[in-house]
């Protein structure tokens, strides 16, 4: 990881103004939620702010990614516009999916956010079809598939791997290893240490990285994106990181040992950069504010529109099942 | 002497009672043990603990392996109850239930026999969009092989559930997320596979549902008495085999038959239900029997859409308002 | 100037046509190279020598990556046809056809969509038992967003196939083993999805058939015409969205109805047309409508067996005296 | 493998016995159907017979097997009655399924063979199952699942491992790599060089061995079986082999390269058993006609009494569907 490209200042400075964007929103959401104002199953994603930021800074609009319900970070680091994704949340007609899809299925391929899915695994295969589109482009586009470390023990993580592989597809896999899977520690569901070992059964690159950290994520991400720029085939991303909300917003969070938590604590990527981009005087503490305040302000935007829009019309039970309206 | 329980606890106790009465019952599934808590509704709870987790595994996210595993355990002589925790994760061991669990019995020529059951949850009502709500029996009423069962109260969940595990065929057993936390009396009798049951007793036409349409149709029943009409509600309780004597002992007196289900309408197992009413009960009908099913479209997510897309009160006393009127 | 060829022929023919027609027509699945001999029945044959091994991809045997893979590439602007190569495997990528290849536009609020052909082969007569020889199209057609064809002649196949890679969402394409090699006159004329075709005139009843089940309806027909008993043969075609329209037309004018199909009779689609038909021309039946279907069992090996377990000419026939005769 | 258990002279001599009877057994079945007086899809396993054999020697009867369409070998290897079997693929009620299950659902649960499935990849999470139920029963009862080069690519074989793995089951995963799937080469469907190598995949211990070794063979799966015994868990076996009549009974082989066909044949381990056991003395030509033609007496008793047989009544359609009858 030593030889890993590192990002300069300015970049390091973008991964903390979309990290900061991804946290501000996720304590957003929650805050409508305990209120009452947005009701809708969420999977937060606060901690893991590090890993799509720090791959997205070397992603083009027109590269594909596919995310999981737990996903909306990958989503705001691709770019995903904040007004459709609220008033998405919200249900109504004015959100990218016209209030159809909701959180677990954030769609908008101008941005390349291609699919997102709630059946846990089924990211990978999408993106792997992705990946063979891409290549038939030819247009050095690439493909990332999301998903987490539960996620690595179901069928489907095998069966596009070793494709991905075969047919030297330019896919990124990122594995973000939380530790857990719902309420199952990862040793519970994992019969190795580290999933980024697995890329050995399709002999394919499998590099395990602090995922909190903008340097090592930033390197990792950058050498298995050129690679399958350059046709030379996919790369199994492992991404250490944790999820502080639990799984499902609400729960007990009882299953989670306090050390682990505690420790993990210590290691949120996200205040730690914070403080670097100071002690690096990369950006000023006022700088910094100034971020925190304009993102607020983007975020109330958002927020306020999607309140205020309407709910689509039942009719629209008729329409999007297929090209033709349902008689 | 019948204790008022919600169905996650009229189901647990099934599994207490189940897992004391039969060393050989076992249990399998995603965050099932109580280290993960008991299941992510705690259905589960206390299993574990009690009986040990050599019994009662919590598994990795592997459907396939899931199932493949309680196949296995069953041929070997055990009883393992699998969980599958939201239905449409069902369509991923597919081949495990349908080509192997429903066929092992008639393909060994009955050497072997696969006594499982595969609970799952499902249901719309809480906004989790079109991977996590959808009712899927008529893909499995359609294979035989294996029975499925869809419980409307605790009663019955308790009673079906006991019946079910005893059963030596594979059952498919369908729990409802919005009735889960409804209280009601628990007599902890068993209830027998393929058995409906009259809910409640009417002369104008007969409601056939199961699952959370019951509570649906008996609210529309309510609605309707008050309109002067007099509606039959029968619990169909098992969805295959289906209890084709009751149903039609039923429609055979109130003359009119309507069968209501939150699937998906078309293709639906109203559709098998209809036709058997239609065909048996020629000549004696007011009118052919009709359906009520959700609108042909994935479960939306936007709680206007949620509403108008699966049968509720409302829109099944219109239905049968259309059906006694004309 | 329609020449003669067997549906093998005409299949591999429309995809040869598409594949020179658009660029963005792709194919995969296993076998399907030429390097592998151009799939197991030859129905990909020359397709990877003409158009280059990047369009027509030899799959492992991964069948959900190959849907997965064909949901991504569609996605991606591309119209793969992927083959699983029989019916019943079907059940392993099951999640991908129906939890997204189905859903994926109705969940994107029509951002995206998946303009994929999933071909698969079926059907009972080889002795191939209980694993390789299932219908299973209800499943697909209770499943909102995927269509489902099965064609019974060459001429269909062809016309089929080529509407089928040109629409924009997802259809299943079902062909019948038995019936491959059976040679038919191709206009190479399209075949709109949706229309179902009379596939010969009657006046006393209307057999509503697809896929081999047309052949035996016609055979049937025949052995009745010498009986004075004037029969319908309605070929549906496109299983989902049905042609409401014309099998309405063709019982409304004939007054009764016999849905068959080689799938199991209980919850098969013909419960669904049969509950229309009722619903729709109550009052103008001389009969309700009936139906005929595989036996409630797995398909069985042993060629007594395999024969007795799905209609036949001889079986429609009976079926439609029993109904007529009343 | 040099530290691996010999089999004694006697063993060698029960295993070329299990083999003989294997390939004669084939060779009898493929002129029944030549004849037409045999008709289903048939998976020859001629050159796998070495595998099966080697094995089973160290199987007891109340072990479990799961295999597949290709799997007479696994059968008969394991003791699977010849009697029942030809009445099965004959169709007739005095088959072991009564006729409803034929070549590719073939069982015989007192000979441990519990499930003979179709589908590819089926027979690993069912075998997996078994040994869970083998575990529960305290009586060191190990369970085989057998599958193919082609299989490992599918992703119940990745779940099957990794819970086998996690939860420390006796299994032991026999892939019979026969270089083909179908008209798939092994590379053109598979990731990796040998599929043994996946096993670290689940900290599993993999071994690849020539299948048509009868050293090599036994002792693999004896140190897997003893291991399984022992409570040590899982173990996966890579059996190098061939199948010299193809995947299916008819086909052209046209996929098939010329020299890799002719290097297989040199290669084939059952004239290679039959010319050591004279070499070593440990058979005379003699006692092996003997046992040739012991062997084609039985075939001949088993396929006469088959062809004799009556077919089952079509109420058998209502039978076995469930526990009790179909109204
Ligand atoms: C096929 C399938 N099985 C089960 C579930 C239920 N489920 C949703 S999230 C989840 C845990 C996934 O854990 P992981 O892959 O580590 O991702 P994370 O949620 O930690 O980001 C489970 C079991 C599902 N959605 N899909
Ligand atoms: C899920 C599934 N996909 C495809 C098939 C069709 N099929 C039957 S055998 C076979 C090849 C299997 O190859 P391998 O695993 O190497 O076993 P072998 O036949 O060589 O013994 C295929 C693709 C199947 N039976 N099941
Ligand atoms: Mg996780
Ligand atoms: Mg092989």
């Amino acid at each position: 990881m030593s030889n890993y490209p590192r990002p300069t200042a300015q970049t390091l400075l973008e991964i903390y103004k979309k990290a900061t964007l991804i946290k501000q929103n996720d304590e957003r959401i929650i805050k409508q939620m305990m209120a009452g104002k947005l009701v809708m199953p969420y999977y937060s994603a606060r901690g893991q702010e590090i890993i799509p930021s720090a791959i997205s800074v070397s992603l083009e609009d027109d590269d594909y990614i596919c995310t999981i319900y737990r996903g909306i970070h990958d989503m705001l680091a691709k770019g995903f516009p904040l007004g459709e994704m609220w008033a998405e949340l919200a249900g109504k007609k004015t959100g990218t999916c016209k209030g159809k899809g909701g959180p677990m299925h954030l769609t908008c391929p101008s941005k390349g956010m291609m699919v997102t899915t709630g059946i846990v695994g089924s990211s990978m295969p999408i993106a792997t079809g992705l990946g063979w589109a891409a290549k038939l482009d030819g247009k050095k586009r690439v493909s990332v598939a999301n998903f987490g470390d539960g996620a690595s023990n179901i069928g489907a993580f095998h069966e596009s791997l070793n494709m991905a592989s075969l047919w030297k597809l330019p896919v990124i896999f990122v594995c973000q290893n939380n530790r857990y899977a719902e309420h199952t520690t990862y040793a519970e569901g994992t019969s190795i240490d580290q999933i980024s070992k697995r890329a050995a059964a399709y002999s394919m690159p499998g590099v395990t990285v602090n995922g909190n950290d903008p340097d090592e994520m930033y390197g990792a991400a950058k050498v298995a994106i050129e690679r399958a720029r350059a046709g030379e085939g996919p790369t199994l991303i492992e991404a250490m990181t944790f999820r502080f909300n639990g799984h499902l917003l609400g729960e007990s969070g009882h299953y989670m040992d306090k050390d682990v938590y505690a420790k993990a604590q210590a290691d949120d990527g996200f205040p730690k950069l914070r403080a670097r981009l100071i002690a690096e005087k990369i950006a000023s503490e006022a700088d910094i504010v100034a971020i925190e305040q304009a993102i607020d302000k983007e975020i109330d935007a958002a927020l306020e529109a999607a309140m205020a829009a309407d709910f689509p019309d039942v009719s629209e039970l008729k329409r999007d099942v297929f090209a033709e309206e349902i008689a | 002497m019948s204790e008022q329980l919600t169905i996650v606890q009229a189901v647990n106790l099934a599994l207490h009672d189940a897992m004391e009465a039969d060393p050989k019952v076992l249990i399998l599934g995603e965050e099932v043990a109580d280290k993960q808590e008991g299941g992510v509704m705690g259905v589960t709870k206390g299993l574990s603990t009690k009986y040990g987790t050599d019994r009662v595994k919590a598994t990795p996210i592997s459907e396939q392996a899931i199932i493949g595993a309680a196949i296995g355990a069953s041929v070997g002589g055990y009883r393992p109850v699998a969980e599958i925790m939201l239905m449409n994760f069902i369509a991923v061991p597919m081949d495990m239930i349908t080509n192997h669990a429903a066929k092992l019995r008639f393909m060994s020529g009955g050497q072997t026999n696969v006594p499982i059951v595969i609970r799952t949850m499902t249901g719309v009502g809480f906004s989790t969009g079109g991977q996590h709500s959808d009712y899927l029996e008529a893909w499995f009423a359609h294979t035989p092989g294996i029975k499925v069962v869809a419980p409307s109260n605790p009663d019955d969940a308790y009673g079906l559930m006991r019946s079910a595990i005893e059963d030596d065929d594979p059952v498919l057993f369908i729990e409802n997320l919005p009735l889960y936390w409804t209280p009601g009396p628990v007599t902890k009798e068993k209830v027998p596979l393929g058995k409906a049951k009259v809910s409640l007793e009417g002369k104008d036409i007969s409601i056939i549902a199961h699952s959370r349409m019951v509570t649906e149709s008996l609210a529309a029943a309510k609605t309707l008495a008050g309109e002067g009409i007099s509606v039959e509600v029968v619990d169909l309780r098992t969805i295959s085999p289906w209890d084709r004597a009751a149903v039609l002992k039923s429609v055979g007196k109130t003359g009119n038959a309507l069968v209501v289900h939150e699937a998906v309408k078309q293709f639906g197992i109203g559709a098998e239900i209809a036709s058997v009413v239609n065909e048996e009960l020629w000549g004696k009908l007011k009118a052919p029997a009709q359906r009520l099913g959700a609108a042909f479209s994935p479960v939306p997510f936007s709680k206007p859409l949620e509403t108008a897309f699966a049968p509720t009160a409302a829109t099944i006393a219109d239905a049968v308002r259309g059906i006694v009127k004309k």
